[in-house]
């Protein structure tokens, strides 16, 4: 998690923000640009770039096909970027499947189960129907929540789902009636985009398995911030994103343990997913190969791999504990202002590098207009996450999220920023 | 940039004190809608009399743009015909959606000028164009007859 | 199509060459790479590099999301994209879907038929169930052809298909059977992947429209390669990718019309597509983003517009009369040599930029084994389109595709390269 | 890139004069194996008695990688038990998917040798390895009882 380890040296960021080429722009009649949205994307270092643009500029070809020698060197590429990313986030190569961001991941999952009604006796254990049950939580990103909600339209299945605590924790109390023996998904968030809880995914996890439900877990502001060994968490599936983790757009990863993904049936169909085709009847081929339809994001993959390396590079550990001080000053100083309101823990046990909250009296747009004002960067909304908002009471919120190149000036850029806000609205 | 070019006094002040604000009976028909990316709602009815805009009222949660834009819409019109009404709010979306290019003339739009520097921020011209979309929907309604109350 | 217009100006090939950084490597021990393997994928020019590395490096933000500027000129860049891509194939930018690849567009059609089972009466049009067929073509890429056999397997309709003619065109003789009062969709591609045949459209789409079929065009051999209108061609949906006509990996285009996208129910779900979000239901937005479900292939957008743009510079008819002059040349070269087979129409009528053949005597693969180890870069197998090698009754097939880049001394390098290829193998 | 490095003098004979080829009966287990890449194909039958590769016997259609190395294959397993014949196909197996870096033995590979430089061109590994897996399948089948004829 994200507690920092005694012997981490703090980061140096003055080094890492010099790899951020965009980060020496200014914004808004020349104000420096503080960019706090790294929860909804990342900026991307000059590594990431150059990678991605080494390999069209020398080895740009289509993987997976042609035998000639860019063909092979453009194959290498993608396949040993598949080997790095897995080696990130503790799995196996096979068992990741390049997808064109998270949202999709979590749909493929959705829709091979419903797909396993048509398809043969090896997808028996996807099917679902009228009387099984698909578990999520009132805090997940609507990409861990409306594909969910498709799934039930179109199996007959039921959706149930935890509630949020006052302060911002999943509601646990009444897990028991909701993981029951119907339960055939349990699908959560990693950590919340919105409140920074990190939720108990070992004890989950273990709920899940005593009744046999499939795990999937919305990994999209974990992996980009904290350590992750999806092996050792024990989930069956897994998305996150590249853009959320210094890498490129256009590309995600979905994890799902080997013996799952062997027996699931397809989603997308086209070429290279393909074992033997005819006209009457299509086979196909073994993961991931089986879930990549169509040309991958080959230069992506790339990107992505040059994104772990960086990220390794620095030592996830450090990231977090660089977040966790970030967020620490965070909540303090905002804490200190009358009339702001944390929306999530307000503490640092099991929470994670961003902040949400609300100015009594100022709309969280105008709030993130005169932020903009200033050059702060914050993101203003529900954040993908419209009934955690309903649940909390409030019609939109302020994000601040933080990243590797992030700096407590930063952080007070915000917190002066909100005092502005207030002022200039007549609150304070 | 210049905060003050988008927050004129008068929207502010619309802001603060909306015009006809609250929802009323009697009307004819009622439009809801909702901004997707930030959450801003409104619900808002009409009250057409033999072609005039006999009354507009409305409630709804939203930024100071979207509640101001809302309350100078009732000031333009509220006693004007539907077709009056109805350019007003042609001028209206060509000023909002004309990137602080365009000139607003005043004899039209009223107080809705103060919107012009709004229009430079285009994640910010959604929030002046609910109320209005919710009242052309709202008129579409009464005349198509699928609500009368 | 691909005549010459008598007024249009050859190519400056050598200024073109010079925007392609790739060109001026070698492989195999020093050969100059002759690239002659677009029909896979294509080299990207500088102008693309740079448009998506100079939007990364200034603009970089998540699009239709944040108040801040960031997101403001994020936005505009995407959305400024997608009107140049429209207006380089004829269309409304809010007809236009970015997708991930061709394959995910003609998935996302298929997937929306098959969901309109469960979706609401404005979705009754796309219904598809027994007793409804769908029709495609032998000479379909794997990305026109498993999609609608897995849509078939989910809803109960029929898969029906026009054969190929011995000289590698469309069999039409039977078309009043093929296309009748249950024909719902009718997909086939603009031009043949394998045979360089473009397939009648016009023809086709009025057939269509009599019995009230969708017409489905997979675009990807041709808006690459040609001048593509496809208001003027009048079909319901058309798909192609980004990455075979000079632009990035990673991002699609699906083409609708807009009354359809209008009516039709979403594919993939999650944040950025949705109206209202509640636990228990969830409203959809308006086409395009309806389709676009979670965070977009941002700085990709980005870059395809500047595809559009260097390709619109040049001109597609040029473009196109180059690639005739290119294959004209390659089909004169290569039927001369005795044992050489040409797959696909011998003339040039209605036929596009590439060439596929076989070489008695010498298996595809040590073909093109031989043409790589000259520096000749080619593909071989059944390039995604294996029923058309079965109908072709070869099992794989040796093919050069060409592009704006390539010269006529490039095609000599293929010619005597195949030459070689007989030598070594004792069958010349 | 030395052409006479893949396509050594012994793989080319044995793809023009390939060593066991052709169905045979009796057999007790039978696999069809395809590349999906370039659609070269092969099926292939074992015969074990007593633990030993009585025959193989196979035919198909591929390139000269994927004919020469099934023919060698015949040579090295028939004859030898199942247990030895792993092990050689062990051996192979390591032998391609060792780019071009491992150094072949030849009193277990024997022709099959000849295969070190296709190693170096990933693409075609897996035309070397297709007649493996068949036989691989194959004689797992037998053991299975899956399939006896
Ligand atoms: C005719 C045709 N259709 C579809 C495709 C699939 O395109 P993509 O791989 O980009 O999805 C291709 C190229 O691979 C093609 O040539
Ligand atoms: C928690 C969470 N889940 C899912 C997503 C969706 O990721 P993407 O938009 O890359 O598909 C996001 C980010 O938008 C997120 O923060």
């Amino acid at each position: 998690m994200t507690t920092t380890t005694a012997n981490s040296v703090p980061l140096d960021v003055a080094a890492i923000r010099a790899d951020f080429p965009i980060l020496t722009r200014t914004v808004r009649d020349g104000k420096p640009l503080v960019y706090l949205d790294s929860g909804a994307t990342s900026q991307k270092p000059a590594q990431v770039l150059e990678a991605e643009r080494r390999f069209l500029e020398t080895s740009n070809a289509a993987v997976h096909r042609g035998a000639h020698q860019l063909a092979e060197e453009a194959t290498d590429a993608y396949e040993s970027a598949r080997v790095r990313i897995a080696e990130f986030v503790g799995a196996s190569p096979h068992e990741l499947v390049f997808t064109k961001n998270a949202t999709e991941g979590i749909n493929l999952v959705a829709y091979a189960m419903s797909n396993a009604a048509t398809a043969g006796p090896e997808a028996e254990r996807f099917k679902l129907g009228p009387g099984d049950e698909i578990v999520i939580t009132e805090m997940e990103h609507h990409a861990n929540l409306v594909p969910w909600q498709q799934l039930c339209q179109r199996t007959g299945a039921t959706l149930k789902w935890f509630s949020v605590t006052a302060d911002g924790r999943l509601d646990l109390s009444n897990v028991d009636e909701l993981i029951t023996e119907r339960t055939k998904v349990l699908a959560f968030t990693h950590q919340s985009n919105v409140l920074g809880t990190i939720n108990p995914v070992e004890f989950l996890v273990k709920k899940a398995r005593k009744v046999g439900a499939l795990v999937v877990l919305d990994a999209c502001q974990s992996v980009p911030h904290f350590p992750v060994d999806l092996h050792a968490l024990d989930v069956d599936f897994a998305a996150f994103a590249g853009h959320k983790m210094v890498g490129p757009y256009g590309i995600g990863v979905l994890y799902g343990r080997r013996e799952l993904l062997e027996a699931m049936p397809p989603f997308l169909t086209g070429g290279s997913m393909i074992e033997l085709v005819r006209m009457e009847q299509t086979t196909f081929a073994a993961p991931p190969q089986r879930f990549e339809a169509g040309t991958p994001m080959t230069s992506q993959a790339v990107g992505l791999g040059a994104a772990a390396d960086y990220l390794s590079a620095i030592g996830m550990d450090r990231v977090a504990a660089h977040e966790h001080l970030l967020t620490e000053a965070a909540l303090a100083g905002l804490g200190e202002i009358p009339g702001v309101r944390i929306i999530g823990p307000t503490d640092m046990a099991d929470r994670g590098g961003l902040v949400s909250f609300v100015i009594d009296g100022v709309h969280p747009h105008d709030s993130g207009q005169v932020l903009d004002s200033l050059g702060v960067a914050v993101r203003v909304g529900h954040h993908c996450a419209w009934p955690l908002h309903r649940a909390c009471s409030v019609p939109a919120t302020v994000r601040a999220s933080f990243y590797v190149y992030n700096t407590l000036s930063e952080v007070d850029a915000l917190v002066n920023g909100v005092r502005e806000a207030q002022k200039f609205f007549g609150v304070a | 940039m210049n905060l003050e070019s988008m927050y004129q006094e008068i929207i502010l002040d619309h802001y603060k004190n909306p015009h006809g604000r609250g929802l009323r009976e009697p009307y004819d028909a009622e439009s809801f809608q909702v901004n997707p990316t930030c959450g801003d709602e409104v619900t808002l009815r009409v009250k057409v009399d033999d072609g005039k805009v006999a009354d507009v009222s409305y409630e709804g949660q939203g930024c100071s743009i979207s509640q101001a834009s809302t309350s100078v819409l009732t000031d333009l019109v509220v006693g004007h015909t539907v077709e009056e009404a109805f350019t007003t709010m042609d001028a209206f979306v060509e000023l909002m959606q004309g990137k602080g290019q365009i000139e607003p003339d005043e004899d039209v739009l009223e107080d809705g000028i103060a919107f012009a520097g709004v229009a430079k921020y285009p994640a910010r011209v959604k929030c002046a164009l609910l109320g209005w979309m919710a009242f052309k929907d709202a008129v579409a309604r009464t005349t198509n007859g699928v609500e009368t109350a």
